[in-house]
């Protein structure tokens, strides 16, 4: 069992409850152990940092604070949600950096009677944790229905591989980790080239003509690919992308229907869980089309040896010259 | 300038990297304060540890010795036997009642001007931290305050 | 100007200060230095203290040498710049004078204060240390002779590109012998792999080809292919070199290059060198087809005899029996007085820049794919195709400063890459018509007919577009985009974002040192930079020079650079080893150590310290002894000797300790109240 | 103060004279860090890789011109940072390492500040986020969406409600917000940070 803080932030208690609770039911099969830290509070999202400057690092410092207090065999807080892992990673990243703002903030929460010395707990994103320290073997070796057939857009977001300032991820533009992880799952992961690019994150409030135009785009490339399902693991990308699409159908007046659940979903799926545990049932794409494709509810009929259709604009001819090797390529194929 | 105490320090330099990374920070206008006076030696292997205690008996507050990265000494080796002696020295001093961080070696190659200027910044505030070491005064009869935390570090 | 005299001491000593036009004279007061000296430094033998304008100029030398002359000076100290820069200068003007020139020191009060210090007064301060340090150092400077070192003929060039092609002919027509060795098969380098060359574009091949053929052939050139140097020893003038000669399976006296082998070898392989990765080649081979040598070389790692024990067509065919598996690595030994480094440059990594795509889009192509694509004698025969093989594109996108001006990898400008870029959408223009845009930050062409070729590229309907490309994608959003490849940018001039389908993508990518540059360096005895290239003795002065006597480089090893430049570099390298042989000795810094046996107590604690043997120790007399031809200076014995029995040359005790009691002399006697500033 | 301040003391009138750069000095102090504005070399890679680089009046790198030459209102009226998504795909391809995620925020904040930017939208939903927080500690997506759309967009709300009653049936969304047990502790920090940055 590797032992973690837990820092599970707002939308993991409302919007994102489905992540919430597959990431519950899974926990112990991957040995992973989480402590929640105690009376955490809202990291600020992206507005706080809009209004306030000193108090959006001291929002954050208080549960960098608390964390540290409860340090304890481990100093590794993990985060689920992308913006929470981000406000928590920048703000001791800043604090190390910049003196001058680290005295300021312990200043204010020295108001609170509390105190925080920065680089005392390290933050990571729960992929980076499940990929890097658990080990894809270990996601391996539970998959009891592969998820063959399944063809997955792995959807990656902004805020966990941006900015990158500990040097944690391969490539951020590129990122491979939730690929390899849902190729484990024996899913069929497509080369989504809109991996990394932006949901359009508070825009659904504030200008839905651009959001909407975001959200199309990412929808749009999932389909063009033919993916039967696009995985996140980021609460906001998951509530624009499946919360508005139908809005976003309308505005457009297109007709995309792609389902959009959390990678912790997919993996309990994948571990013989049952959908109602995962939160499954709760989109507003229902995803019940595309996983009845692979028959995800019948016990037995393993599908025969799909064909791994190679995507629509990388067919490589006789003719062809050949194609640069990639480091590591065959890595991520396995 | 204020009458704030002004630590003098002396640098020995490495004829093939330090002293032309001094060069260079000279060229590129890097700037360091002037509190240090440099003095070069074809090779940090050269540093006889008298010179250090000469130059702290005759009034410098520290003494920066710097030489070539390992590996890349110009006469193959010689940096390590610096760096050897520069272990036992700073034990001797420790063991002398001298704050053993007065002397510091640092690696420098020709090309880091750069580098060498912040060296030089980071050692002058670290002295200037320590205060003056005033030699003559601490060897004429005052308790030298050698104690046992600088012992220690001296020989870490 | 101004001047003051002082009285006589021992020594009789001159302290020159120089302006430096407003180098030192703009932060150091150089009058009142100079007045200082005379009165404060006149107890320690300075008689007369100068400032003067530019101390090195013919004027100022003269002034020295008229005090040497009149006033009877024996020891000269310079504050000026640094003595890598000028102490030759000044020693010379000595010489002139009747002084002997090891009686001069020249003292840095530019690069150690004037440049590096705003404070005026501090700065002041320090020169007057540095200039006191160096008086009391001067006076224990002793009269010496240089060391005088004989110069072997014979030249080690190594690299095979146009720079090593060029130094190689140069020296080896001028009549001396020069040892050409090359890691590759072939000579040639990048050169080789062009079709065309900017600004004029005329075909690589036919302006190197009968370069590479004159060093086949050349009676004064020992070609080494496919071979390494693995060590050196021994210093200028005489390094011995340890080649290794890799076995080419080849016997070279039999083979006549007829090139049966390579057409019926069944094992064909990707070829990453020559042809980029873009094309193929067998398992036996000649890059191209016009090798020099001739001969080809048998890859083992892909060879199927090699690899699984039959096979052996190459043998069977082989009209001259020239195949031989038995062959195995030579180990060559080779004198030479002088080095000359010409090992090229490597391309950055495209697949590092994620966000072009480069590897997993297939039309995205790097300038060295695009330099074979282009070349007649490549793998489409110069048909500009796509990674099918056939389709011609209609839209072309070039990208300049792919991976380069980039502190996310190289934070240094190529200098190449725009030159080729304009080059590519020449050749794309005339050569298919396709649309073309390239993308840049800033076009840089600054060399001879460079500006108008941009402007003929402008003139051939090239479309240019100012912005740092963001991204290459496939993934269609608008339009006219599906199947396409997008470039995303913002167009910085119209200040608006744009997105424009193309259907190929070139990556002018950066030029990068040799992945291991460092290695080798660090065998020839010299350094990288901290971006990895090698560093020249000084970057405008001395460009081919290293630190270390002997040692020289050319081409793009010490950084990016064009032909021109390149070629330029390998002549001037080559001049320089031509004008030492000629000279036929070396004089060198007479900085030795040397044992005064009746101090030696035998003790032996030095005999371990010296890496290049110079030693000895006499186990009769019971002392030890140094042989001066060995040693190298570096003065870690007379640091070690308990006996002081161990004396060195220039760097001596006494040298070091009155340089540093001259340093701190104001700090002896520092006052609680600062001393006034004399006016 | 160092050297390079001595500037030219051209105007005798009581408006304090005009500093060329200070606006970029101003920007880079209210910003965490080193943000390394002063190296942008206009390249565009900011604006070619935003997401909302349409909408925007002025591309970052157009706002980063514009700071150098003092334009300091037209920055503040300017949409540009107000369409930030917080994506990074400017900071982390900028060949010069400049932090724009963080310059945008600074702007926002100066912007707020100073009332500059015309369209409130944005700058109230920052606003009414951060009132829950410093009211609960949490944020409430139910009340900020309805708030939220009750100002900006009232025609508009009708064609939420699926929306709304989708998220509260499928239990994603509560109606009551969650206050955390220290709320006061909370507040302390926060009013000590506010009164941090007014000095």
């Amino acid at each position: 069992m590797n032992k973690y803080l837990f820092y599970p932030g707002c939308s993991l208690q409302r919007t994102a409850r489905p992540y919430m609770d597959s990431l519950l039911a899974i926990r112990e099969m991957i040995g992973l152990e989480l402590e929640e830290i105690e009376d955490w509070n809202c990291c600020g999202a992206t507005e706080y940092v809009a209004v306030h400057h000193v108090a959006a690092y001291a929002l954050v410092g208080r549960n960098l604070a608390l964390a540290a207090r409860q340090v304890n065999g481990t100093h590794t807080v993990m985060a689920a949600c992308s913006a929470c892992y981000l406000n928590l990673a920048k703000t001791d990243s800043y604090m190390r950096q910049d003196a001058h703002l680290a005295q300021q903030v312990n200043t204010a929460l020295d108001a609170g009677g509390l105190h925080y010395t920065p680089g005392t707990v390290k933050v990571r994103h729960l992929l980076d944790i499940i990929v890097n320290d658990l080990g894809i073997e270990a996601v391996r070796a539970k998959v009891v229905r592969p998820l063959k057939g399944l063809r997955v857009a792995p959807y990656y977001g902004c805020m966990i591989a941006r900015p990158d300032r500990d040097n944690r991820w391969d490539n951020v533009e590129h990122p491979l980790a939730l690929d390899r992880l849902l190729k484990a799952l024996g899913a069929e992961v497509i080369d989504f080239p809109m991996k990394t690019h932006c949901c359009g994150g508070h825009m659904t409030q504030i200008n839905q003509a651009s959001a909407y135009e975001l959200i199309r785009r990412l929808i749009h490339g999932a389909a063009e690919y033919h993916a039967d399902i696009m995985v996140t693991l980021c609460p906001m990308c998951q509530l624009n992308l499946d919360a508005y699409q139908a809005e976003m159908n309308r505005y457009f007046r297109t007709d995309y229907h792609v389902p959009i659940i959390y990678f912790t979903q997919l993996m309990g799926l994948a571990f013989g869980l049952e959908a109602e545990a995962l939160g499954l049932g709760k989109e507003f794409v229902d995803p019940r089309p595309a996983l009845s494709r692979i028959g995800i509810e019948l016990p037995a009929a393993e599908p025969e040896t799909v064909t791994v259709g190679e995507q629509p604009r990388r067919k490589k001819k006789d003719s062809g010259l050949p194609m640069p090797r990639m480091p590591g390529s065959k890595e991520a194929d396995e | 300038m204020s009458d704030s105490f002004e630590p003098i320090l002396i640098g020995f330099t490495c004829n093939w990297c330090s002293y032309r990374a001094a060069d260079l920070a000279g060229t590129a206008r890097v700037k360091y304060p002037p509190n240090i006076r440099l003095l070069r030696l074809m090779c940090s292997g050269r540093l006889d540890p008298t010179f250090v205690l000469k130059a702290l008996a005759s009034g410098a507050d520290g003494v920066l010795i710097t030489g070539c990265h390992p590996g890349e000494c110009h006469y193959l080796e010689q940096n390590y036997k610096a760096l050897r002696r520069y272990l036992l020295l700073r034990r001797m001093l420790a063991q002398m009642g001298i704050e053993p961080e007065r002397v510091k070696l640092v690696w420098a190659s020709a090309a880091e001007g750069v580098k060498l200027a912040q060296e030089i910044t980071d050692m002058v505030e670290e002295i200037r931290a320590l205060g003056p070491l005033n030699w003559p005064q601490r060897h004429n009869g005052a308790a030298p305050h050698a104690d046992e935390k600088a012992v220690k570090e001296g020989t870490a | 100007m101004t001047q003051h005299n002082g009285h006589t001491g021992q020594e009789r000593i001159g302290v020159y200060v120089c302006h430096c036009g407003s180098n030192i004279a703009g932060t150091i007061d150089v009058e009142a230095v100079a007045l200082w000296a005379a009165e404060h430094l006149n107890h320690r033998g300075v008689v007369v203290a100068r400032d003067y304008k530019f101390m090195c100029s013919s004027l100022g030398q003269e002034l020295i040498e008229k005090d040497i002359q009149e006033l009877g000076l024996t020891r000269v100290v310079v504050a000026a710049c640094s003595p890598h820069l000028h102490e030759q200068t000044f020693r010379i003007a000595c010489q002139r004078a009747g002084l002997n020139p090891y009686l001069c020191e020249l003292v840095s009060i530019r690069e150690q204060a004037s440049w590096v210090h705003t404070d005026k007064k501090a700065a002041t301060e320090k020169a007057k240390a540095i200039i006191s340090g160096g008086v009391e150092r001067v006076v224990w400077h002793a009269p010496l002779e240089p060391l005088r070192v004989p110069i072997h003929p014979a030249t080690l060039v190594v690299g095979g590109g146009i720079a090593g092609i060029q130094a190689a002919l140069e020296i080896a027509d001028a009549g001396f012998p020069v040892y050409l060795v090359e890691r590759e098969p072939s000579i040639g380098g990048h050169m080789a792999q062009f079709d065309k060359t900017f600004p004029t574009m005329d075909c690589a091949a036919c302006i190197l080809t009968p370069r590479m053929v004159s060093v086949g052939t050349h009676p004064n050139i020992t070609l080494l292919t496919w071979s390494e140097v693995m060590e050196v020893q021994g210093y200028v003038g005489n390094f011995t070199v340890t080649i290794r000669k890799k076995a080419r399976y080849i016997k070279e006296d039999l083979c006549t290059g007829c090139g049966i082998c390579q057409e019926k070898c069944p094992k064909k392989v990707i070829d990453e060198v020559f042809e980029a990765g873009l094309g193929y080649r067998k398992a036996v081979y000649t890059p191209f087809p016009q090798a020099v040598p001739k001969y080809p070389v048998i890859d083992r790692e892909n060879c199927t005899y090699f690899q699984k024990g039959t096979c052996r067509a190459c043998e069977k065919l082989c009209p001259t029996e020239a195949i031989d598996f038995e062959q195995t690595d030579e180990l060559l030994t080779v004198q030479v007085g002088n080095i000359i480094l010409a090992t090229g440059f490597d391309i950055l990594d495209a697949r590092r820049i994620g966000q072009y795509g480069y590897g997993r889009l297939a039309n995205v192509f790097t300038s060295l794919e695009f330099e074979r694509l282009s070349n007649a004698a490549g793998p489409t025969n110069g048909q500009i195709v796509l990674r099918d093989g056939v389709t011609q594109p209609q839209t072309v996108g070039i990208i300049h400063c792919a991976g380069s001006r980039d502190r996310n990898f190289n934070n240094y400008c190529s200098a190449i890459c725009c030159m080729q870029s304009l080059k590519f959408a020449h050749l794309v223009r005339e050569r298919t018509g396709a649309t073309v845009y390239n993308f840049y930050i800033d076009i840089r062409t600054t060399a001879k007919a460079y500006d108008e070729f941009y402007q003929r590229v402008l003139d051939d309907g090239a479309i240019l577009i100012r912005g740092r490309v963001a991204e290459v994608t496939d993934a269609a959003r608008l339009p006219g985009e599906e199947g396409k490849l997008i470039i995303q940018v913002e167009d910085t001039l119209a200040g608006k974002q744009r997105r424009i389908p193309v259907d190929m993508v070139v990556l002018s990518v950066g030029l990068e040192p040799r992945h291991d540059a460092k290695e080798v360096a660090h065998r020839f005895g010299i350094s990288c930079s901290a971006d990895g290239w090698i560093i020249e003795k000084h970057p405008k002065l001395d460009p081919v020079a290293t630190m270390t006597e002997g040692v020289f480089v050319a081409g793009c090893a010490q950084g990016p650079k064009d032909i021109p430049s390149t070629v330029a570099q390998g002549a001037a390298a080559a001049a320089r080893v031509l004008a030492r042989i000629q000279q036929h000795e070396i004089a060198l810094e007479p900085v030795r150590a040397s044992v005064d046996e009746s101090k030696c107590s035998g003790c032996r604690i030095c005999n371990g310290l010296c890496p290049f043997n110079a030693i000895i120790f006499h186990e009769d007399r019971m002392v030890t002894e140094i042989n001066p031809a060995l040693c190298q200076g570096c003065g870690t014995c007379v640091a070690a000797c308990p006996a002081g029995a161990i004396s060195g040359t220039v760097f001596s005790n006494e040298q070091v300790l009155a340089q540093i009691e001259g340093l701190l002399l104001d700090v002896a006697r520092r006052a609680p109240a600062p001393e006034p500033a004399p006016v | 103060m160092t050297e390079q301040q001595n500037l030219p003391a051209h105007q005798a009138a009581s408006p304090p004279p005009f500093v060329p750069g200070s606006f970029l000095k101003e920007v880079m102090d209210a910003t965490p860090g080193d943000s390394r504005l002063q190296m942008c070399i206009q390249c565009g890679t900011c604006g070619g890789s935003c997401p909302s680089a349409a909408d925007m009046d002025h591309t970052p790198r157009q706002i980063f011109a514009m700071i150098r030459a003092d334009m300091r209102e037209a920055v503040l009226r300017s949409n540009t940072p107000w369409y930030c998504v917080s994506c990074y795909y400017c900071t982390v391809r900028c060949p010069q390492e400049v932090h724009i995620t963080d310059v945008m925020y600074t702007l926002k904040r100066m912007a707020i500040r100073e009332k500059l930017y015309d369209d409130s939208t944005a700058p109230d939903f920052s606003q009414t986020f951060i009132g829950y927080i410093e009211n609960f500690g949490r944020s409430f997506e139910f009340g900020l969406a309805t708030r939220h759309n009750l100002r900006h967009r009232p025609l508009q709300l009708p064609s939420m409600v699926p929306f709304g009653l989708g998220m509260l049936t499928k239990g994603r969304m509560d109606l009551t917000p969650q206050r955390i047990e220290k709320i006061e502790q909370l507040q302390a920090i926060l009013n000590r940070a506010i009164e941090l940055e007014a000095t």
